[in-house]
């Protein structure tokens, strides 16, 4: 039998169907865990590869109608919403904490300012989004904006709505998966022995606010 | 209490002797099941069925191919086909084959597992792979698309086909490679039976822990660029538009990124099968088994590096093709160095004919020859004159049907009884392997002469001067198809009315071969403890269960 | 033995300079991985029939390879692979940069066509016609979808990208007729896409382009596919200015963009123009065409149906010269159409 | 159950999560991170010329670095999670290095027209016809 690496005594009211018949231990299944989310992590980077990739390209190869139309941007906003992101990934970093702390009421205040930071984030978007419609600044055959007329602006917003855009996806997709572990850490399902659920949700949260940190310099500052 | 491994096998010692096929006969308790065998077997059956289809789609091309002029078909149709054929036959059938179907049997029991990290995600794959093929499904049904299986833009983003559904489709069953595969990894690491070091794993296990790598990395990169062309089609803008400054040799990059690795997805598992089936069928330890296992992970790693081979006349710079070209050549040692290990498994050996025996001899011809044209074409001047022609269609159909189905063909008769405790008739094994050996010769080397020739790929009237090659491979194909007929029938007859077999009829000492066949839901009664290295064949005592506390 | 090899491998007839070093690699390669191969095979036979299973319970001995042997094993492909690969390689670049004198011609690749254009006037459509002897550049584009420019005799491909050009030279050594396929997939034409390179004497070239030049030659080159038949002087834009001019267009249509009798034909392509009797209309070819021929059926609104109808005035080519003229009419906007082709001008490359 | 050998290359259990584990290493980090934030904003918006994109990824790969290790908890995680991680990271700047450099080594005139050094077509159309200045 492997060697048991957790004291036995420190499972006592752990719910019988959480240590999967084939685990022989429940250390080991949480280390499966955290390795299949990391795993998981891993996809999730290289899917925003490709993006990085597309914008690493033209970049290159239309530098000025890149730095012009980032000018463009609104920067404030930009800098608000890191500042919001940055935050919302501290907050659902302490929600962990007490959670594995055996505070669930702390846990999950922490977890709806999280989620409230996230709406923040979405409604910041969507006033820039607004903005940009109005000044036809759009992708591809859409665009018109009178303020950039150097060739490949339009490759720059396409670049800028496709990279938003798919990180506003993950930011609702994220929303989701930490409204789920606020109901479970409202039925008082999380504590110290048993917290790996509230991590794996922290974790994908904190790999959007990873790829936002990276988004931000790229769309708005240089 | 905490479940305990007595209580456990206490629980369990009610089925004990139920095998996993009589524990529970409703559909329901198939279709919600959560153990990897069952798991295992459906995949089987979901990629048999569309490896038919596949092959159907296959032999009304080399129909068409008889006349050089509008035969059979009008040039649309030609084109929904070849793009079928490669999406259902990539997408479909080569790259769950051996991982899905195989992986998911026998993985568990070669490491002395009860199951996979994740059961509940292992059947979430299955079903998001049978979504994934609805949506290609309901595609083709809607006329399938014309792109071709490489989706190369600006065409696939302004073609008036039904592109759509095939994208998605394509894209859907790359979720359910990513979850098997990260299963896999997950499974290798954390569950791996006491005393079984990384040095002392099976060689399968080693195929599939590189193809997982694999499938994780490369997947989603196909993701978001399928889902690019996606939007483009849908929204009107597009990263790949060239009237905006796109630029569709970006979309060869990302698409390649993913597609070189996929090759190497679809050879490794097959690469495993024949590792353990040499081992078994010549009775002999695994000869280099260190650089066999590392030689897979090389191949995983090292594939990332070659995609660019694929674009040497596609506009891509000169610097870029000789980088990409040298890198092709390392990659390349990996598969020679295997081969050179497989023959030296054969010394002094106890050799059995049989018939995955006969699929091994014509992998080893089948990888040596197409792994030789594969090397041939990344002398970048050689492919500049194959390139897009039929050679390359013969070189990959070489790997792909000739190795890697070949790999399949002696995997499903190997573990035949293993996953079915049934027998298969021999002798008409036997005759179905030369039957394919020859067809598949009699298809494809036409085809390498054609490519020498000129004829250009996915053509669908082509110039008279290459019709009676063209008339040789569709001679081939018939008789490759009839071939896979036969195994069709014996097998679907073995498995209804074959006699029952006993629990290790090869005597082999692979690890899977530990338990009884078929294997009780549960697998292992004890888990065991490894002690010596799979395939040892020094003592002669019953390769019985090795080590059981 | 280089005939023998080529024959006995279905190669196509080696016809420009660098085909034969190509085609020698190809030999070295095929030989040595036979030769090879046949070791490997013979070996495992040897083994199969040696070392064939006697008894039911006959055991085997545990051997592992010593390092020498997996070296072995790594090195000595290793060092073939890298030997084709720079043989291949020096052979690829030399293939892949035009030597600086070489003559242009402008190749322009098009849902299923090939049109040729020479710096210095004629132009063609699926024929090219090249002296024997001299490097040849062709600069290549599409106007829609990739296409690729293969000539299996003289061994060169090149994929032809819409938007941007990519550029490859051959030097035509014997004189002949040579068949141009497209092997890049671009649609149901894809395979009938073909060319056809006439290789002629430098004289008989020469020759050629000065009939060319005065135009007697009347006869358009190759079979004009019904789609677009260029005239057979000077591109098409600078064709349709003149037709233009000749017909009395620019007396209504003013190009600047300034309102006249009739609507200015600046930005006109793919603009939404409201007509008469209110409906929207997308000013594609289809308009363009139908309002030369019956202008009086959709009048812009705002102006008087004045115009009189062209039917029989004018052709299919002046047609044709008369929409490329007003697709080429853009002000300075980003470009809203589909991806234009250049327009062809000397480019001198090193 | 027999006390037995590990299997060789065990993961090692993160250290047990008792009472003793402090949020203080959480505000250091929040707070570092809006500093940096703050750094990067004025470092971009400061017109530095070519540096800026280098500085700006610098910055950036701290902050996700700080995020990684201690709001993801890295530091103390497996051996296994953290190659994961790095081969992640590798294999996405090795995508972005050949598509950049074949982008970079390209045939001058096979990047698209508007790019600065594109094809002379995108120049005003006028100026096509003149005879191209001699010295390339």
């Amino acid at each position: 039998m492997p060697h048991e690496l957790s004291s036995a005594a420190g499972f006592e009211g752990v719910p019988e169907e959480l240590i999967g018949h084939h685990f022989s231990s429940l250390g080991r299944q949480t280390e499966a865990m955290r390795l299949g989310m990391w795993l998981f992590l891993a996809t999730e980077v290289l899917l925003f590869a490709g993006l990085f990739c597309g914008y690493a390209v033209y970049r290159f190869q239309f530098p000025l109608a890149f730095q012009e139309s980032s000018r463009h941007l609104n920067i404030s906003l930009g800098t608000l919403n890191t500042l919001v992101l940055i935050t919302s990934s501290f907050t659902v970093a302490m929600a962990i904490h007490y959670a594995r702390t055996d505070k669930p009421r702390a846990a999950a205040l922490c977890l709806i300012l999280t989620i409230l930071f996230a709406l923040g984030f979405l409604g910041i978007k969507a006033v820039e989004y607004a903005e940009h419609f109005r000044e036809h600044a759009l992708p591809g055959k859409y665009y018109a904006a009178e303020a950039v007329k150097v060739p490949g602006a339009a490759m720059f917003y396409t670049m800028y709505f496709l990279m938003t855009g798919l990180h506003g996806v993950h930011v609702i997709a994220g929303m989701s998966v930490l409204s789920y572990i606020l109901w479970r850490t409202l039925q008082g399902r999380y504590s110290s022995r048993y917290s790996v659920g509230i991590e794996l949700g922290g974790l994908y949260w904190h790999l959007v606010d990873l790829v936002w940190i990276f988004l931000y310099p790229l769309l708005y500052l240089i | 209490m905490r479940l305990s491994e007595s209580d456990s096998s206490a629980l369990a010692g009610a089925q004990r002797h139920l095998s996993y096929l009589e524990d529970g006969t409703t559909v329901m308790s198939w279709l919600n099941t959560r153990d990897h065998k069952r798991i295992g077997v459906m995949f089987l059956a979901a990629v048999l069925f569309f490896f038919f289809i596949g092959g159907v789609f296959a032999l009304a091309l080399r129909m068409k191919l008889l006349q050089p002029g509008p035969f059979l078909m009008d040039a649309l149709s030609y084109n929904r086909l070849f793009t079928l054929h490669g999406v259902v036959m990539i997408f479909l059938f080569l790259i769950p084959a051996i991982p899905s179907a195989f992986g998911n049997f026998v993985l568990p029991l070669m490491i002395g597992a009860r199951d996979v990290a994740f059961p509940r995600l292992n059947l979430a794959s299955f079903y998001i792979y049978l979504a994934g093929a609805a949506i290609a499904i309901f595609g083709m049904v809607h006329g399938g698309a014309d792109t071709g299986w490489t989706f190369y833009t600006p065409y696939s983003s302004t073609t008036p086909t039904q592109v759509l559904p095939i994208l998605l489709g394509a894209f859907v069953v790359g979720f359910s490679s990513i979850l098997t595969g990260l299963n896999f990894i997950v499974t290798v690491h954390t569950l791996r039976a006491p005393g079984l070091s990384w040095m002392r794993l099976p060689l399968f296990v080693w195929g599939i822990y590189a193809t997982s790598i694999i499938q994780i990395l490369a997947t989603p990169v196909l993701g978001i660029t399928l889902l690019i062309v996606a939007v483009e089609r849908v929204a009107g803008f597009g990263m790949f538009d060239p009237a905006r400054g796109g630029d569709p040799v970006l979309f060869q990059h990302m698409f390649w990124f993913y597609s070189h690795p996929a090759v190497y997805i679809m050879i490794l598992p097959g690469m495993g099968v024949i590792s353990e089936t040499v081992c078994a069928y010549s009775r002999k330890n695994a000869f280099g088994y260190k650089a066999i296992a590392l030689s897979s992970l090389g191949i995983a790693f090292v594939g990332f590096f070659t995609w660019g081979h694929h674009m040497f006349v596609s506009g891509q710079s000169t610097f870029n093709a000789g980088a990409f070209g040298i890198l092709s050549m390392i990659v390349g040692i990996f598969t020679a160095v295997k081969v050179f290990n497989w023959v030296g498994i054969l010394y002094r050996g106890a050799i059995a004919f049989r018939t995955p025996f006969a699929y091994i001899c014509g992998f080893l011809y089948f990888l040596v020859f197409g792994g030789m044209t594969g090397v041939a074409l990344a002398t970048t001047s050689l492919d500049i004159h194959w390139h897009d022609t039929y050679f390359v269609i013969a070189h990959f159909h070489f790997i792909m049907v000739g190795a890697s189905m070949m790999a399949f063909l002696a995997g499903l008769h190997y573990w035949f009884p293993k996953m079915f405790g049934k027998t298969y008739p021999e002798g008409w094994g036997l005759v179905a392997a030369s039957l394919i050996i020859l067809g598949f010769n009699a298809t494809f080397i036409p085809q390498f002469l054609l490519g020498n020739f000129g004829m250009p790929r996915r053509y669908y009237q082509y110039p008279e001067q290459f019709q009676a090659l063209n008339v040789a491979s569709t001679a081939g194909a018939t008789l490759l198809g009839f071939g896979l007929l036969i195994i069709l029938i014996y097998l679907f007859i073995a498995l209804r009315w074959g006699p029952r077999c006993e629990a290790n009829p090869w005597g082999s000492k692979g690890f899977e071969w530990m338990t009884d066949s078929p294997p009780t839901t549960h697998n292992f009664d004890e888990i065991p403890t490894i002690t010596q290295m799979p395939h040892d064949y020094r003592t002669h005592e019953a390769p019985g269960v090795i080590g059981a506390a | 033995m280089n005939e023998l090899l080529r024959r006995l491998l279905f190669l196509p007839e080696q016809a420009s300079s660098f085909a034969a070093d190509v085609d020698r690699l190809h030999y070295f390669v095929i030989i040595t991985t036979f030769i090879a191969s046949t070791a490997v095979g013979l070996t495992a036979i040897a083994f199969f029939i040696r070392y064939h299973r006697r008894t039911e319970e006959q055991t085997t001995p545990h051997i592992e390879p010593p390092l020498w042997m997996e070296l072995l094993f790594f090195g000595v492909p290793l060092s073939f692979f890298l030997l084709w690969f720079f043989i291949g390689y020096r052979e690829f670049v030399r293939q892949q940069t035009p030597p600086s004198d070489a003559m242009d011609v402008y190749v322009m690749g098009k849902k299923w066509m090939w049109q040729f254009a020479y710096p210095d006037g004629p132009n063609a459509i699926n024929v090219l016609r090249v002296p024997a002897g001299r490097n040849v550049r062709l600069l290549m584009t599409s106007r829609d979808v990739i296409h690729s420019f293969y000539v299996p005799e003289f061994r060169v491909k090149k994929d032809v990208l819409p938007g941007r050009y990519t550029d490859q030279w051959f030097n035509a050594v014997t004189p002949g007729r040579y068949q141009i396929l497209c092997s890049q997939y671009c649609g149901t034409g894809h395979s009938l896409m073909r060319g056809e390179v006439i290789v002629m004497k430098p004289q008989d070239y020469e020759d050629w382009l000065a009939a060319q030049k005065h135009g007697l030659v009347t006869k358009q080159d190759g079979a004009p596919t019904g789609m677009d038949a260029a005239p057979p002087l000077g591109n098409l834009v600078a064709q349709g200015r003149r037709v233009a001019a000749d017909e009395g267009c620019l007396k209504c249509h003013s190009t600047d963009g300034t309102r006249h009798i009739g609507p200015t034909w600046l930005d006109l392509y793919h603009r939404r123009e409201k007509l008469s009797d209110g409906t929207l209309v997308d000013a594609d070819e289809a308009y363009l065409t139908r309002s030369m021929m019956d202008p009086a059926l959709e009048v812009v609104d705002g102006f008087q149906p004045v115009m009189p109808s062209f039917q029989g005035k004018l052709g299919g080519p002046e047609v044709a010269a008369l929409v490329e003229y007003i697709k080429s009419l853009r002000s300075d906007a980003v470009q809203t159409g589909p991806s234009e082709g250049p327009a062809y001008a000397p480019v001198r490359v090193r | 159950m027999a006390e037995s050998a590990l299997p060789a290359k065990e993961l090692h259990q993160p250290e047990e999560h008792g009472g003793r584990h402090s949020a203080v290493p959480y505000f250091v980090v929040w707070i570092a991170l809006l500093g940096f934030t703050a750094l990067t904003y004025f470092t971009g918006t400061a017109h530095l010329g070519p540096w800026a994109l280098a500085i700006a990824l610098c910055i950036a790969v701290i902050k996700s670095g700080m995020v990684a290790l201690v709001f993801m908890h890295l530091k103390d995680s497996s051996g296994a999670t953290r190659l994961v991680f790095a081969t992640s990271l590798v294999f996405m700047a090795l995508l972005l290095f050949f598509t950049v450099a074949d982008v970079a080594t390209r045939f001058r005139l096979a990047t698209p027209a508007g790019s600065p050094f594109g094809t002379e077509r995108s120049q005003p159309a006028g100026l096509l016809e003149h005879e191209l200045p001699e010295e390339e």
